[in-house]
């Protein structure tokens, strides 16, 4: 699970936002909607950040600079090697999707959702996609989406792109059967409270080990306590406990 | 060849190295990433007579060096242990396993250490007195001496298994309550646990941990927790563990001439999961390059 | 324009930003290094009765995040800083200083702080109770209550400033101690002093400083003293001096927000002697950022 | 008084030893002896370092791997940015000096003793050196003495080059008027009890400030207490109090 990847790239592609491409093994990532997790010099804990795209041997990821961590990441230059845990957490089960899933994604909670498109259209299934942002200078992987072939609408919260508001205020504009959704907590539970269909939730928590050994990213569910880092960070529907 | 291992109450160790209690839970996490047999031994999460949920989340937040907890001893209760935990331990971990037990009554303690008692797997029941996160009342045995004195008066009359009492740094004179415990019988030590620490959100102004204050470990504490074993080991006659931001095979030597028996290494777990492992394999080695032939001739060498 | 300016009893600072006590001697050096006076203040170096030489060397030792020292209050004695040290400071330092004394006993204390009673140059009287590198006592007033209380009752019986106790950490529970003082008649409370540490020399198998022990400061134990600082808050009602560990704007925000009324800058003025400085031109940006606008608005905010 | 430096060329020399040469501005720089305080990435105090040598915008130092500092040291390449104190310490005053200086080092005592050399030819001196290691690999800089036109012996304790012994073992070789000395603790006294002329000792401390604020460098001399890194590293023989 331990691995060196390699920095193939880092640009910013949003208002302080930025794609980084890394090289090394990726087999143990295997499912959309997981993660890895980086150490970082002169950081204590380790940063986790979704896999947005993957290939054999690359895996990329879309991060937004937060704190002193990410603004440290955003100086990586091409050939930095990386220590990360590759493949942490459940993942999205694309299995239990039905034919016309929607994607609903804000901010950061958009870049897991890439795979994810990719991987249900690989499984014949139709997504339909909806992301939010703040504004238009942090919009990114509209274009990825579409090229995808996936329906895409943008919301802002200041109308600067696609329909003012909040991604719940774009839903009623499709036909779905399924939701597949990451994003802050708030939106999370707008998306909840809005859908009635079955759907998977990405959950963000605090993390320490990430492999589930240290209880710190425990949260209650239908199903009894789980640990966003290894029984998450996706959850289904019907155990969600707000 | 150097001599790497090490005794505890007549627990033989083949290395000193012993993830600390709640960072490696009950080692099934760590078993699927290698061979945890290599470990000395570990010390499981610190388990309770009724299931705990622990506290809300955000339970973790970084500092230089370190990072802050507020878990709150979350675990699936001694009887779940017992029953089911512990029989599956077998499958993944051939050696004796440290038994961490947390309470908030006297009652409670010796219920554990009851239930404990019959566990072959069980080599030594380690007493947490000292957990800083839980507000009714767990912290408080490890800081007064009277208290903590009577937790292992009271767990001693009833242990079958050698008993270690963990202590909290969170005092004015971390001898005296040591002294206290060995007073009362028991046959070692454990220490540090975490540090009080608190961190807070200046975007929410307000504490990051929901729990507001949560335990402080890693690096950064080090230096105290080496400055207490140092003291201990001058006071009492009973083994020590020593706990406290270790991170590197050096660490574990100078705590070791400072006078632990042997080592727990706790966030450096969280921070790098095959840590326990790289330290073993290095030590033998780092051990050579002080002279030292076997690790338990420098027990204390610092003195 | 963020509003940086703070007050302590009465003392009022362009901004909370001072070197700490024993980091910034008589504040000569860094006079050279740059224009001192953008300080809010500083706090001298701990200053006895009689000159003391201080502890043998090495007093220095680095750890992770942070280092340990075991100066033990060298200083020219009260009579020289009185007649010598204080009246060049006018020659490069247009403020008040703050005054830190140390002591043996009870009496050498009310004799430094009547030295120090004429000196107009004095703003604040900082009382250390708490230096943890003196083997002859003067460690305990500050980690008993009774001991802290009859040094600050006899310190305020003849001075004519305000009067500041500086805490130990190394205390069970540090707000026992701050209520004591405040009981006593404190103006204020400086906290935290360093946390007793020590690391040993593995080559040589015995301690790296000649003292053994010394005091941890520095990032490292910023979590320690910012919780220290939320619980004092919470305890009294006089104005509090946060130190320990600040090393950026940030943090002197996250430790006002605990209750800090201003800040003192140790371990980082070591590591960077311009530290201070920085730190004084970064804050308005850093306010505006987390949309501060008067810094003595968010003393104690995260409460 | 800081600066920064750029890492200009980092390469072995000996066994364990580098040189570092540093591009930047070098003009509180201005007696051999002086000393450079390097802040390095992860280590909370800086690392104190002689200077060897000196032009108008390069200083040379000369370092032995010891611990963690130094061995990080090793691996910094061309064009790494350093934050450094420069100019530290109160140097040799080499007005002091008698005619015929003897120049004695040991081990990583030896680097400052070099620019001094230089610094005593220009002022129309004949300074003899003698430098002392522990083996033939360790030795260093005796080219670039010879080099200056000073006759240099070398001693090693197990006798692979030059005397076998230590650099006291030299001394009755020269004719001598005067000692300028830095190494180890037990070599400075060594000299010191073999030496009769006036002399200068570098000494070293362990240091937190490097600046003469926190009294963590202090020894006692017969002229009272000095700090090492200010009033030091440099004490005249008689004042020096063992
Ligand atoms: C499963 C998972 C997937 C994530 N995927 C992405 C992603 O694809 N892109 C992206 O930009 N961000 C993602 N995040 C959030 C990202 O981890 C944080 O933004 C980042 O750790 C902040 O680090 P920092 O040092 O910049 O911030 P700081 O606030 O300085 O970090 C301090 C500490 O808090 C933790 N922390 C801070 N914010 C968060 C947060 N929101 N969630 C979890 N921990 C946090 C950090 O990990 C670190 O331990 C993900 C988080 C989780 C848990
Ligand atoms: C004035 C002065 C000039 C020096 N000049 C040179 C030089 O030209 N070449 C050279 O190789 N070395 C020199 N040294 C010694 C050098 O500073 C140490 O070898 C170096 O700091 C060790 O760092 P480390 O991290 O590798 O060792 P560690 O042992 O890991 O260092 C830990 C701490 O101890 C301090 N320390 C360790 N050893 C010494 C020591 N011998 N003296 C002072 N502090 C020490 C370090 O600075 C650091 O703070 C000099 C020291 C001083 C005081
Ligand atoms: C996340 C976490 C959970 C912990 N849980 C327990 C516990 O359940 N019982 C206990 O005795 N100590 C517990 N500790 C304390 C550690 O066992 C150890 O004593 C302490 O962290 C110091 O060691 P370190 O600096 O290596 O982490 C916990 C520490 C951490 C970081
Ligand atoms: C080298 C050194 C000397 C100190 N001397 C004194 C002193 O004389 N009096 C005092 O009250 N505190 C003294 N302190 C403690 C500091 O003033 C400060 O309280 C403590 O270091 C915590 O702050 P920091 O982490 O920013 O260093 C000293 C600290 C250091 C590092
Ligand atoms: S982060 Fe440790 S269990 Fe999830
Ligand atoms: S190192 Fe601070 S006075 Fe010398």
């Amino acid at each position: 699970m331990s691995e060196k990847y390699t920095v193939i790239s880092n640009n910013v592609i949003a208002e302080n936002i930025y794609r980084m491409v890394l090289q090394g093994n990726t087999e143990k990532i295997t499912k959309p909607g997981q993660f890895i997790s980086i150490g970082l010099d002169g950081f204590f804990l380790r940063r986790p950040f979704s896999v947005c795209d993957l290939s054999a041997d690359k895996t990329t990821i879309i991060y937004k600079i937060l704190g002193g961590g990410t603004k440290s990441m955003s100086s990586y230059k091409k050939g930095k090697e990386l220590d990360v845990l590759s493949g942490l957490g459940n993942g999205f089960s694309i299995e239990k999707s039905g034919e016309k899933p929607v994607l609903i994604g804000g901010g950061v909670g958009v870049p897991p959702l890439y795979l994810l498109a990719k991987r249900l259209i690989e499984a014949g299934k139709k997504p339909s996609v909806i992301i939010g942002f703040n504004k238009s200078a942090e919009v990114f992987l509209r274009e990825e989406f579409e090229a995808l072939g996936c329906r895409t609408l943008v919301s802002t919260i200041d109308g600067s792109a696609g329909i003012k508001g909040v991604v719940t205020d774009a839903l009623y504009q499709y036909d779905y059967d399924y939701v597949f959704t990451c994003g802050p907590m708030p939106m999370l539970k707008a998306v909840y409270d809005n859908t009635e269909t079955g759907g998977q939730f990405s959950f963000e928590e605090r993390m320490a080990c990430g492999i589930g050994a240290c209880m710190g990213c425990t949260c209650k569910t239908k199903y009894g306590y789980k640990r966003i880092c290894r029984d998450g960070p996706v959850l289904e529907r019907e155990e969600i406990i707000w | 060849m150097v001599d790497l291992s090490v005794n505890l109450s007549g627990l033989e160790l083949d290395n000193p190295v012993i993830p600390a209690s709640g960072c490696f839970g009950y080692g099934e996490e760590f078993s699927e990433l290698y061979d945890i047999n290599i470990l000395g031994s570990f010390s499981f999460k610190g388990t309770t007579k009724e299931p705990r949920y622990g506290n809300p989340t955000p339970r973790i937040a970084e500092t230089s060096s370190g990072m802050l907890n507020s878990v709150g001893l979350q675990n699936p209760g001694i009887e779940k242990v017992v029953s089911e935990v512990l029989p599956r331990m077998s499958g993944y971990f051939s050696k004796k396993v440290i038994a961490n037990i947390s309470g908030f009554s006297i009652d409670e303690y010796v219920y554990c250490t009851e239930k404990l008692n019959g566990i072959p797997k069980v080599g030594i029941i380690e007493v947490n007195i000292s957990c800083p996160n839980i507000h009714d009342g767990g912290m408080s045995f490890g800081t007064d001496e009277k208290s903590a004195y009577e937790v292992t008066r009271a767990v001693k009359a009833v242990s079958k298994k050698p008993v270690y009492i963990k202590l909290s740094p969170n005092v004015t004179d971390i001898t005296v309550i040591a002294k206290a415990c060995e007073k009362a019988g028991a046959d070692g030590l454990c220490l540090i646990n975490t540090l009080l620490g608190m961190r807070i959100d200046v975007k929410g102004r307000k504490p990051l941990l929901a729990n507001k204050t949560g335990g402080l470990s890693g690096p950064a504490v080090f230096p105290v927790a080496l400055r207490m074993v140092y003291q201990v080991f001058e006071t009492v006659d009973i083994p020590i563990i020593g706990a406290g931001g270790i991170s590197s095979a050096e660490d574990v030597i100078e705590m070791m001439m400072a006078g632990a028996a042997a080592v727990q290494i706790g966030a450096a777990t969280l921070k790098n999961p095959y840590i326990c492992k790289e330290i073993i394999e290095l030590l033998p080695a780092v051990a050579e390059k002080y002279g030292i032939s076997s690790l338990k001739e420098i027990i204390g060498a610092a003195h």
